[in-house]
C-alpha cells in the first residue's frame, strides 16, 4: 500500500467568528515540497499552525504517514519541526541555550554533539554566545530555522522562512531544502516570494479564503500562467 | 523515567536562567509583599495582643497579593517569546509543560517566602524557626502554584488578563489561605504538630487532588 | 412550537399554586405569632420573587432578539442562496 | 407567559405576609441547597465536554452556572435577612454562608469568565476548567471553614445548627418548598438552555454567511 505522507481531508477551523480554513484538503508524498501562496489572511499560516500542533482544529481529519495526527500525537509530533514568523526563543538566553533548551524539550539525549552541527550548519558560530534579542531579524529567523531542524523532522512546516533573510541566509535555507527533499523528507512552505517559492517547489497552491483557489505542478510552462492566476488572485482580495 | 522528566527539567532551567538575567518576577514581587506586611505592622503597631493574633493573616495577605503579580509575570516571558507555541510544537506533553512551569512557579513563590519569613519575624518579634511554620508555608506556596500555574496560563490570552486573574484565582485559593493562616497562628502561639495535623491533611489532600485535576486540564488552557 | 409553549406555563401554574398552598399550610401550623420581624419577611420575599421576574424578563427579552436575529439571517441566507 | 408569572408571583407573597421572620427559612434553605446543586451538574457536563467536546454539555453547565449564581443571589439576600432578626447580626462567618458566598463568587468569576474570553471552543474550554476546580474546590471551602468553625467555637451560629429543632410539618414545609424550587430550578435551566440553543443556531448562521 502506498503510504501517505501527509492527509488532510475537509479541514474546518473557526476562529473569533471567522472562517479561517473551509472543507480544505490537501495530499503530500514524501520527497515533496508544497508550496502555498495567498493573500494576507488567507489562511496559510492557521494551516501551518494546525500541523505544527500549535493550533486546534474544528473539524475534518489529518493523517500522517496513515496514523490520526490527533491520537497518539507525541510521536507524531517528532516527526515535524515548524518554523513561523514568531521565532519561539527566549530573548534573555544566547543562541547556545535556546538550541540547547528546545534539544532537551525535544527529549534528544546527545544535545552537545546536535547543537554544535545545528551551529554549524546554519553558519551561526560568531553569535553561539549572545543572547537573541541582540541579534538581527535575518539571525534571529535563521536560529529558528536551526531550532526547526534540531530534531531531523522528516516533515518541514516553513511560514514565510524567507523574511529577513539576506541573499547568503536565502542560500542556506534553499540548500536546506533541497537536501531535505532528496533524503526523502517533505516540506510545506507558505510565503509571499514567487521566485523563491516556485524555484524550491514541486507542486504550488494559492489559498483564498480558506479553500485551495488554484494548484499547479511547477515546470517551466506554466509558470507564467501560475503569475497571472496569483495576480488576479491577489487583486480580487484587494 | 529520564526522558519524562528532561523537558521539565529543561523548562525549569530556562525559567531560572531568564529570572537571574531579567530579573522580572522575584524582585518586584519580594518588594510587594515586603511593602504589604510592612504597612500592615505599622497600622498594627502598639497593640501586640492584637498583632500576634493577626500576624499570620496579615503574612499571607501580602503573600498572596504579591503572589498574584507573581502569577501575572510566570506566563508573560512565554507568551512574549511565544514560547507556549514553541514547547507545543516539540514533543513534550502538556504534563511535562505543567509540571515544569509548577516546579518554576513553586520555586520562585518558595524564595519570596524565604525572604518574606524573616522580615515578619523581625516585624512583628515571632519566631520563625519552627519546622512546622515552614512546613505549612511550603505547602500552602505548593497549593498556591498548583492552581496559579493553570490560571495563569489560562489567563494569558484573555482580555484584560490583569484583572481577570485575582477574579477567578482568590475564590479558588481561599481554602488554602484559611488552611495557612490558622495552623500557622496556632504554630506561632505555641501549638504543637498535633494540634495542626487536620490542617496539614487538609493541604496535602488539596495539593494532591489540584496538582492532578491541572495536569490534566492543562492541555485545554494551552490550546489555541 | 405553540403546544410546548402551553405546556410550560401549565407547568410554572401548578408549581405556584403548590408553593402558595404549601405556605398556607405552614402559616397555619406556626405555633408562635409573633409579626415583630415582619418587614424582613416582606423584603425576603419580595427580593425572591423579584430577582426570579428580573431574570425571566430578561430570558424572555434575549428570546425575542434571537427570534428576531434567526428570521433576519434566514432571510439573508435565502436571498444569498438565490444568487 | 412572563406577564401571568408576573401576576402570580405578587400574588403569592401578598398571601404570606401573616408569618414570622422564621419562614424566610423555607426559600432560603432551599435556594442555597439548590445553588450548590449546580456545582455537580457544573462538574459533570465541564468534564464530559473536555472529553467528548460536545457542545450540549457545555450549554448545559453554562445555564446550570447561571441559574445557579441567580439562586445562591437570592440564597445570600435572604439569609442575611433570616439572619438579622434571629441572631441580631447580618453576616456570620460559619460554613454554610462561607460555602455560599465563596461558590457565590466562583459562579460571578465563571461568567465573567465566559464574558472576556475569546469566542468559540476557547472560551468553552476555559470556563470548564474552572467549572471542574470551582466545583472540587467548593468541598474544600466547606471543610477549611467548618474545621476552622470546631478551631473558634464562639462562631457556631449556623443555620443547620437549627436543623434539629424542626418539628414534622415545618420538615414537610421544607420538603414540599425544596421539590417546588427544583422544579423551577430545573425549569429555568432547560429555558437558558433553549435560548442557548438558538444563540448557538444564530453563530452558525452567521458563519454560513459570512
Amino acid at each position: 500500500m502506498n503510504e501517505q505522507a501527509v492527509s488532510i481531508n475537509n479541514l474546518n477551523k473557526i476562529y473569533d467568528k471567522k472562517i479561517i480554513l473551509k472543507n480544505f484538503s490537501l495530499k503530500i508524498n514524501w520527497g515533496q515540497v508544497a508550496t502555498i501562496f495567498g493573500p494576507n489572511g488567507s489562511g496559510k499560516s492557521t494551516l501551518i499552525r494546525i500541523l505544527g500542533n500549535i493550533t486546534d482544529y474544528d473539524q475534518g481529519d489529518i493523517y500522517i504517514q496513515n496514523r490520526d495526527f490527533k491520537v497518539n500525537n507525541n510521536n507524531i509530533r517528532k516527526t515535524i519541526g515548524v518554523v513561523t514568523h514568531q521565532t519561539f526563543l527566549y530573548d534573555h538566553l544566547s543562541v547556545k541555550e535556546n538550541l540547547k533548551y528546545y534539544c532537551q524539550v525535544f527529549g534528544i539525549s546527545n544535545y552537545f554533539a546536535n547543537v554544535s552541527t545545528a551551529i554549524e550548519k546554519f553558519n551561526l558560530n560568531k553569535y553561539r554566545d549572545t543572547h537573541v534579542r541582540k541579534l538581527s531579524r535575518g539571525t534571529q529567523q535563521r536560529v529558528a530555522l536551526a531550532r526547526a531542524t534540531l530534531h531531523h523532522p522528516r516533515i518541514l512546516l516553513l511560514d514565510e522562512p524567507d523574511s529577513g533573510l539576506d541573499n547568503d541566509s536565502l542560500k542556506i535555507l534553499m540548500d536546506i531544502i533541497d537536501q531535505h527533499k532528496s533524503s526523502g523528507g517533505l516540506a510545506l512552505i507558505a510565503t509571499h516570494n514567487l521566485e523563491f517559492g516556485i524555484s524550491v517547489s514541486d507542486s504550488l497552491l494559492i489559498l483564498s479564503d480558506g479553500q485551495i483557489a488554484f494548484s499547479t505542478n511547477s515546470n517551466s510552462t506554466n509558470k507564467e500562467l501560475f503569475n497571472y492566476e496569483y495576480q488576479k488572485i491577489t487583486k480580487e482580495k484587494l | 523515567m529520564k526522558s519524562f522528566l528532561q523537558p521539565i527539567m529543561a523548562i525549569l532551567w530556562k525559567d531560572l536562567l531568564t529570572e537571574i538575567r531579567s530579573k522580572e518576577i522575584i524582585t518586584p514581587l519580594v518588594g510587594f509583599s515586603v511593602v504589604t506586611i510592612l504597612i500592615f505592622s505599622m497600622l498594627f503597631s502598639g497593640s501586640s495582643q492584637l498583632s500576634n493574633k493577626f500576624a499570620s493573616s496579615i503574612l499571607w495577605i501580602g503573600f498572596t497579593f504579591g503572589g498574584i503579580l507573581g502569577l501575572i509575570k510566570i506566563f508573560s516571558s512565554e507568551k512574549e517569546n511565544n514560547g507556549m507555541a514553541g514547547l507545543s510544537s516539540s514533543s513534550a506533553n502538556t504534563e511535562q509543560i505543567y509540571f515544569g512551569k509548577l516546579i518554576s512557579t513553586f520555586l520562585f513563590l518558595s524564595i519570596v517566602e524565604l525572604i518574606m519569613l524573616p522580615v515578619f519575624g523581625i516585624l512583628f518579634n515571632i519566631q520563625i524557626f519552627i519546622l512546622e511554620l515552614w512546613l505549612i508555608t511550603l505547602l500552602g506556596t505548593l497549593g498556591f502554584s498548583a492552581i496559579g500555574t493553570t490560571f495563569s496560563a489560562m489567563t494569558m490570552n484573555l482580555r484584560s488578563k490583569d484583572i481577570m486573574l485575582p477574579i477567578l484565582f482568590l475564590p479558588i485559593v481561599i481554602p488554602v489561605i484559611i488552611a495557612a493562616v490558622s495552623s500557622s497562628t496556632e504554630i506561632i502561639n505555641g501549638g504543637s504538630l498535633s494540634e495542626i495535623h487536620i490542617w496539614l491533611e487538609l493541604l496535602v489532600v488539596f495539593d494532591a487532588l489540584f496538582i492532578l485535576i491541572g495536569a490534566w486540564t492543562f492541555r485545554f488552557v494551552t490550546e489555541e | 412550537m405553540k403546544s410546548t409553549r402551553k405546556f410550560k406555563s401549565i407547568y410554572i401554574y401548578i408549581l405556584l399554586i403548590g408553593i402558595s398552598l404549601f405556605n398556607l399550610a405552614a402559616s397555619h401550623s406556626e405555633t408562635v405569632e409573633s409579626n415583630q420581624y415582619l418587614e424582613y419577611l416582606f423584603v425576603a420575599y419580595t427580593v425572591t420573587w423579584l430577582g426570579f421576574f428580573i431574570y425571566l424578563f430578561f430570558i424572555s427579552k434575549k428570546q425575542k432578539e434571537l427570534k428576531n436575529e434567526l428570521e433576519f439571517l434566514s432571510k439573508e441566507l435565502e436571498k444569498q442562496k438565490e444568487k | 407567559m412572563t406577564v401571568t408569572m408576573y401576576l402570580i408571583f405578587i400574588w403569592v407573597p401578598t398571601d404570606d405576609v401573616l408569618g414570622i421572620s422564621q419562614r424566610i427559612f423555607y426559600i432560603h434553605v432551599p435556594m442555597g441547597i439548590l445553588g450548590l446543586m449546580a456545582f455537580p451538574i457544573v462538574f459533570i457536563c465541564s468534564t464530559t465536554y473536555l472529553i467528548t467536546k460536545k457542545d450540549t454539555m457545555d450549554s448545559i453547565a453554562y445555564s446550570a452556572a447561571e441559574i445557579g449564581a441567580l439562586f445562591l443571589t437570592i440564597a445570600l439576600i435572604t439569609g442575611m435577612l433570616w439572619s438579622k432578626p434571629s441572631w441580631g447580626v447580618w453576616w456570620t462567618w460559619s460554613p454554610q454562608p462561607t460555602l455560599t458566598l465563596v461558590s457565590w463568587l466562583v459562579y460571578i468569576a465563571y461568567l465573567m469568565l465566559r464574558a472576556y474570553s475569546p469566542r468559540g471552543s476557547q472560551g468553552a474550554k476555559y470556563a470548564a476548567v474552572l467549572g471542574i476546580i470551582g466545583s472540587v474546590n467548593s468541598i474544600f471551602v466547606y471543610l477549611a471553614a467548618k474545621i476552622w468553625r470546631d478551631v473558634h467555637p464562639e462562631a457556631v451560629v449556623g443555620p443547620l445548627a437549627e436543623n434539629d429543632s424542626l418539628d414534622s410539618s415545618m420538615r414537610i414545609g421544607l420538603l414540599i418548598a425544596l421539590l417546588a424550587f427544583s422544579l423551577l430550578f430545573t425549569y429555568l435551566i432547560t429555558l437558558r438552555f433553549s435560548t442557548r440553543k438558538t444563540e448557538q443556531k444564530i453563530e452558525r448562521l452567521q458563519y454560513e454567511i459570512n
